[in-house]
């Protein structure tokens, strides 16, 4: 059996790497995809640690986040497609309505 | 669960010069169904000319061989000395992956339909019965169709890859379909779950060799009879569902949309040349064996014979399954030859707006009548054991007056 | 049980309400849908109706009612409606013969009254959005009159005010509707702010809003026994409770004015009639308007504590009588006459109230259903007939052409003006009779205005039929001018255009009922008075006050009171006769003996001055008031105060905005920073506190 | 394995194409796939696959190709100040991560193995979840509204005009 904490470490190994993926990236495509990555990693935590504690609370909380997920990817898919019809580029960096 | 079934079938002795025979079963069965897959493709497409020929009413194959017979065994020899033509403007890794992915996925998804009982006997006179297939894991149907969802990245990739307005539309077209049939797919083959209680399908064939709707009175001639497989236990209309969406999942007319000859040239393959194209085609194949080996595992009884009587439980269960799998693919190439093409809204309004509602209504249907049938009023099994302790954090009552 | 079934009368209602609210979408065709309206929209009241039929020989048994003289009347199961604290306030119907008689009025009248509206508003295009505030009217009424508590009666209460609102500017695209909806809604604002008020008294003096419960604690069981719900005897504070009781009863009586058209809140009652007839016929004349009396009545335990109380009651519904009678006298819009008969009859309730004897107000209550349901329709069958025109100068002679409505009219007007052996006779002079008898003096003076008020009825109602039916015709038969309201749509297969016509049998049919009722309803009630029916009124004087002991008798009042009050009406009726006789045939139209430039005649057509002085005390000076001192003054130095805050705080922001740079990423790469910190953190103090 | 999932992870962030960057998070999902198995989450793995990679990833595949079709330039990265920041930050994540587990002492598995074996089947997953003496029953009702109002929402705003 696998030691619980390399699954941990790796899972924020994978984390990190989406972390970087979100910070450097302009396209909110791989950006996206970059955050279900993070939430890969997230869950793999989940089950580790369910599994170190002979739970299924663990693998619960995987079933909802992966719904979640779902719901997300399609919603923030739909608000990129809407976008990029709007203004013909999905570059991130050129979306900031926030400020004027 | 499975004791009674020996009677029509061979038992073997648990070792054999000191080697634990069931331990070799999955490699056995690798062997088998790889090699059962690549060996029958040839066959089918004879076959399908044949058939074609037949209600087309003309001759088919008949130069190379008897009867034609060994045409598709020179067209395959063709295919793989022809010249491998790649186009200059195609993403090449990703060009290369598809047909790859796309016969992986289609081999990949036989490894859990059960072809047979084998029985084996120990030295202490206990049966052991082991479902003939290389992995009998417990969420077998989820695998499946987990595979069948895989299949879509090499339609897509294929055609995006080539980088041609025929391929991608072809592609995209092809992804649509496989999701939306996919769910239809899904919920007939749940009714079949919730009816045998198992995602495993050596338990959901185990659980049609009983008697016809759990009517004891009957004979034993009627056990695991053809009156007994699911097809009839859930009502009809799954099968219905499942027969339409697996010709769907596979691209099959007449939902070929993806390869539209009149369209789309030949869709996602429109840029594949020799081998790659093989490998396309096999796949198709494949594939359809495979979600025919499902109808017949799970709607029809798998390795089961019709009737419990001899000399038809003699035969071996996995000639059975092999002729139910064969039916299938008649089915298949029957409709080819008769029913013209969907238009591609048309496709999308009978997967979402029929087939998708059917689906549903019927799953509550048998869900209730089962309900009906063990009425447990909701209540957890009592199974301690199966239940794992699991801690519950209790809320706190601190900050609450 | 069938007591229990006692819910379905409010759920009757509740249910046509949904079904008329959404029958556009239940039916594909409109037509479809305007069929089902009118056949569920009378159908569901009747089936209350019936309930209430059914349940009341069972109220009128039952054992509680029997053993507590009508104190404790049935009550359905306790449903905890709100409960915090100490404050408990039931979801429950009390049954008594109080509440089931009204229940019997608004449903038994009120589907007779939709019936008529059906063929009445046949042509309207919002067809179904009137029988969906009908229903809804019905359904909040009768939560009104089986509320078994303050609180849900004041939910019934300003359900009932918000479709009289919604009703009376149902033509909403005429701005004199709308504008007459909102007076109506504006002036039962005040009303409705004493009921509250009242309430809130109610439950500071006795802690509890339940008007009777089994055990005892309901606030007029409380009252009766001076007593608040802790057990505590009031009685022994003197000092404050008389006049705590005095305080709460004028609260309630205020909103009691507010909702049933008492000076000084009667001025949107005339202004209602912009609604549609039958809307005026249910709510502003049989139903809703009477829901203060009906008030009172559940509170009587509560007045007769306090003889200031009444005494106001009775003068106030005295003033009104007048007032609305002599108004009455000068109107010509037939619908105003009725309106102002209205507010007068509503007078006479209060005169009820206020001399002690309920239950008379009550059997007004009910023959004045009967009668001016009757008067209103049949003045709906006139303007059909007249193609919308509702001025009595432009009609007279409608006797020969429409007939029938002229006996129906005929029946009403006898019927209100009080003449043997009709409905009105009965219950009017009751209240004339217990007035003479007032139990805290003055009852002469009562007695004689309120028989004068009775012969100006006579009068003004005899003046409304001569101006309509009896005199020369005024306009020219088949040139009718079409006045229908601009919602309707008018079908080919209608009567020539132009033409008088007799209304259809589906609204002439309720009429007859009504008619019927109102001839001998009265007489009926008189001859076979049932004493259990009676009951849900103070029975002991005695034990509650002796000095009312006496104002509380049967409908009934010695033969003399009778022949007085017939004699009486006659010659209001004869007045009106000849003088309307004498003018016809010297060929003038309006009403010459009061010239215009008569004073008296100014004052009565400027309705003694109500409105003028309203509009000037609070739409003026109010307004005015509003304008300069409120909203300039206090509102604009509180407005400098927060503009000049959020200046402030918008030059700080401008200093932090520019750590915003609107890249998202940015602000990611911020959160990162913030995660390592704190990861590092607890790492560095994990390292401290990890021993190994 | 973790060298794979690592690798593909990695490559998500650093290949141009936004095809590839989908293709390599497929195997990202595959390798936590067989990971889940590893960790005896059966179930998870198969609907892992079946949601991410079937489902999820088709999706972007499916709105990058729809999006390319009109812009042919795949978006190029700008260097910033932005990317040494977060590289650095990212690494330090990183150390900080692997010391914190080198330094914890990790509570010893309160689980036999049988019972781990156990964990992940369908049967186990599916009494946790629709026992009504735990606290799953009601979120997994809220999911499912939750899936509904994405899939309105997803709608409406995929519609190309709002009538």
């Amino acid at each position: 059996m696998v030691p619980t904490h390399y699954y941990l470490v790796l899972a924020g190994i994978l984390f990190t790497i989406g972390v970087i993926g979100v910070l450097v990236k302009r396209n909110p495509i791989v950006i996206f995809m970059c955050v279900e990555l993070m939430l890969n990693a997230a869950n793999l935590t989940f089950v580790a640690l369910g599994r170190h504690f002979g739970q299924t609370n663990g693998q619960m909380y995987v079933i909802f986040a992966l719904a979640v997920a779902a719901a997300e990817v399609s919603v923030g898919l739909g608000i990129i497609v809407m976008m990029f019809r709007r203004r013909e580029t999905i570059d991130i960096d050129e979306v900031h309505l926030l400020k004027n | 669960m499975f004791d009674d079934l020996t009677h029509y079938n061979f038992t073997l002795p648990t070792e054999w010069h000191g080697v634990y025979l069931p331990g070799l079963v999955p490699y056995v069965a690798i062997a088998f169904f790889l090699g059962f897959s690549l060996a029958l493709v040839p066959f089918l497409v004879y076959m399908e000319r044949v058939v074609i020929a037949f209600i087309q009413d003309r001759t088919g194959p008949n130069r190379v061989g008897p009867r034609g017979l060994l045409q598709t065994i020179a067209d395959s020899i063709k295919l793989f000395f022809k010249e491998d033509i790649r186009p200059k403007s195609v993403d090449v890794r990703i060009y290369y992956l598809a047909p790859a992915l796309a016969t992986l996925t289609a081999l990949a998804a036989n490894a859990v339909l059960p072809a047979q009982f084998l029985y084996f006997k120990d030295a202490a006179g206990t049966i052991l019965t082991v479902p003939f297939t290389v992995g009998d894991v417990n969420i077998g149907l989820l695998y499946i169709l987990a595979m069948s969802s895989l299949q879509v990245y090499g339609v897509v990739l294929a055609g995006w890859s080539s980088n041609n307005k025929y391929s991608l539309l072809g592609g995209l077209r092809a992804s649509a379909q496989l999701i939306s049939y996919e769910l239809s797919m899904g919920l007939a083959l749940l009714c079949v779950v919730l009816l045998a209680g198992s995602l495993k399908l050596s338990d959901i064939v185990a659980a049609q060799n009983v008697k016809p709707f759990g009517i004891d009175s009957l004979s034993e001639v009627w056990k695991g009879s053809i009156f007994s497989w699911y097809w009839l236990g859930s009502l009809g209309v799954p099968v219905v569902l499942y027969t339409i969406a697996m010709i769907a999942e596979t691209n099959r007319a007449p939902f070929d949309l993806p390869e539209a000859e009149s369209e789309l040239v030949a869709g996602f393959h429109t840029e594949y040349t020799s081998m790659k194209f093989a490998m396309f085609f096999m796949s198709e194949y494949i594939s359809m064996l495979t979600v025919c080996g499902l109808n017949a595992a799970v709607f029809w009884g798998g390795p089961l014979p019709p009737l419990n009587i001899w000399p038809l439980n003699a035969v071996p269960g996995f000639l059975w399954f092999v002729l139910k799998i064969m039916l299938g693919i008649f089915c298949y190439i029957w409709l080819r030859g008769t029913v013209p093409r969907l238009r591609y809204d048309a496709l999308m309004n009978l997967g979402w707006k029929r087939m998708l509602p059917i689906g549903l209504i019927w799953l509550f249907l048998l869900a209730g009548l089962n309900l009906l049938k063990e009425p447990n009023d909701g209540v957890m099994p009592p199974n301690p054991d199966a239940v794992p302790q699991v801690q519950v954090a209790q809320p706190t009552e601190t900050g609450r007056d | 049980m069938l007591l229990s079934l006692s819910w379905l009368i409010v759920w009757f209602p509740l249910l046509g309400f949904l079904h008329n609210a959404f029958a556009g979408f239940l039916y594909k065709d409109p037509k479809a849908a305007k069929n089902a309206v009118s056949f569920v929209a009378p159908a569901v009241v009747f089936a209350s109706f019936l309930v209430a039929l059914l349940v009341l020989p069972a109220v009128l048994r039952s054992p509680e009612h029997r053993a507590y003289e009508g104190m404790v009347p049935f009550a359905s199961p306790d449903v905890p409606w709100i409960k915090f604290g100490g404050f408990q306030v039931n979801f429950a119907l009390l049954l008594d013969p109080l509440s089931l008689l009204m229940t019997l009025i608004v449903t038994g009248v009120g589907g007779l009254i939709h019936i008529y509206a059906t063929s009445y508003m046949a042509a309207d295009k919002e067809f179904n959005r009137f029988f969906t505030y009908f229903n809804l009217f019905i359904f909040m009424m009768l939560v009104l009159v089986l509320a078994e508590n303050f609180l849900l009666m004041f939910v019934g209460w300003e359900g009932v005010g918000t479709c009289s609102y919604l009703l009376i500017s149902f033509w909403y695209s005429d701005v004199a509707n709308a504008k007459a909806g909102n007076k109506a809604f504006i002036v039962n604002r005040v009303g409705d702010l004493g009921f509250a008020l009242g309430m809130m008294a109610v439950w500071s003096v006795f802690g509890t809003l339940s008007f009777f419960t089994k055990d005892a604690t309901g606030v007029m069981q409380l009252a009766a026994a001076h007593k608040d719900v802790m057990g505590h005897d009031l009685a022994n504070l003197q000092l404050w409770f008389a006049p705590a009781i005095t305080t709460m009863c004028v609260l309630l009586f205020i909103g009691a004015a507010g909702k049933s058209a008492q000076i000084p809140l009667f001025v949107w009652l005339p202004d209602a009639m912009a609604g549609p007839t039958p809307v005026s016929a249910l709510i502003h004349a049989a139903t809703m308007v009477t829901a203060g009396v009906v008030m009172l009545t559940r509170c009587s335990w509560l007045f007769i504590q306090s003889t200031t109380a009444l005494q106001i009651v009775a003068w106030i519904g005295l003033a009104t009588a007048v007032l609305g009678a002599t108004i009455g006298l000068v109107q010509t819009d037939i619908k105003k006459v009725l309106a102002y008969s209205t507010i007068s009859q509503l007078g006479y309730m209060f005169l009820a109230c206020g001399v002690g004897n309920f239950r008379a107000a009550m059997f007004h209550v009910t023959t004045h259903a009967f009668f001016k349901a009757l008067l209103f329709l049949g003045s709906g069958a006139v303007i059909h007939a007249m193609h919308g025109e509702q001025d009595m100068n432009k009609m007279g002679g409608l006797k020969a052409l429409i007939p029938k409505t002229w006996m129906l009219m005929f029946v009403g007007t006898y019927a209100i003006a009080g003449v043997f052996p009709f409905a009105g006779l009965w219950s009017k002079d009751s209240i004339l009779d217990s007035a003479f008898r007032s139990p805290w003096g003055s009852g002469p003076i009562l007695y004689v205005v309120g028989l004068g008020t009775a012969f100006l009825t006579a009068f003004y109602m005899n003046r409304m039929m001569w101006k309509t039916f009896y005199t020369d015709k005024r306009f020219e038969d088949g040139k009718l001018p079409d006045l229908h309201h601009s919602n309707e749509e008018h079908h080919e297969e209608e009567k020539p255009e132009g033409h008088v016509h007799e209304a259809p049998p589906t609204m002439l049919l309720p009429l007859y009922v009504l008619a019927f009722f109102s001839v001998i309803g009265g007489l009926f009630a008189f001859l076979f008075a049932n004493e259990d029916l009676w009951k849900f009124t103070v029975a002991t004087f005695e034990t509650a006050r002796p000095a009312l002991a006496e104002g509380a008798p049967l409908p009934g009042s010695p033969i003399l009171g009778y022949l007085i009050s017939t004699l009486v009406a006659v010659a209001g009726l004869a007045a009106a006769a000849t003088v309307y006789k004498q003018r016809s045939r010297s060929g003038e139209l309006l009403d010459p003996a009061l010239k215009p430039k008569n004073p008296i005649y100014r004052i009565l057509v400027a309705k003694w001055g109500f409105d003028a002085a309203y509009d000037f005390l609070f739409v003026r000076v109010g307004g005015n008031f509003a304008r300069s001192i409120l909203w300039r003054t206090v509102d604009g130095g509180i407005d400098s105060l927060v503009t000049s805050g959020a200046k402030l705080v918008g030059g700080i922001s401008h200093v932090g905005r520019l750590i915003q740079t609107g890249y998202v990423r940015n602000y990611a790469l911020g959160m990162l920073v913030g995660v390592v910190v704190i990861v590092l953190g607890l790492l560095i103090t994990w390292q401290s506190l990890i021993t190994r | 394995m973790a060298v794979l999932s690592i690798g593909s992870a990695l490559m998500v962030v650093v290949s141009k194409n936004p095809v590839r960057s989908a293709l390599f998070l497929v195997v990202t999902f595959l390798a936590v796939a067989v990971f889940y198995v590893t960790l005896s989450a059966q179930f998870l793995a198969a609907v892992q696959i079946m949601v991410y990679a079937g489902a999820i990833m088709v999706l972007f595949l499916f709105v990058i190709m729809l999006l390319n079709l009109s812009a042919p330039e795949a978006l190029k990265e700008r260097g910033t100040i932005q990317r040494p920041i977060a590289l650095g930050l990212g690494g330090l994540f990183i150390a900080a991560l692997v010391v914190s587990q080198a330094l914890l002492q990790m509570p010893t598995p309160a689980a036999s193995e049988e019972q781990i074996v156990n964990l992940g089947t369908v049967q186990t997953i599916g009494l946790s979840l629709y026992n009504p003496n735990l606290p799953w029953l009601f979120p997994f009702e809220i999911t499912s509204i939750l899936l509904l109002i994405a899939v309105v929402g997803a709608i409406v705003l995929a519609k190309r005009k709002l009538d």
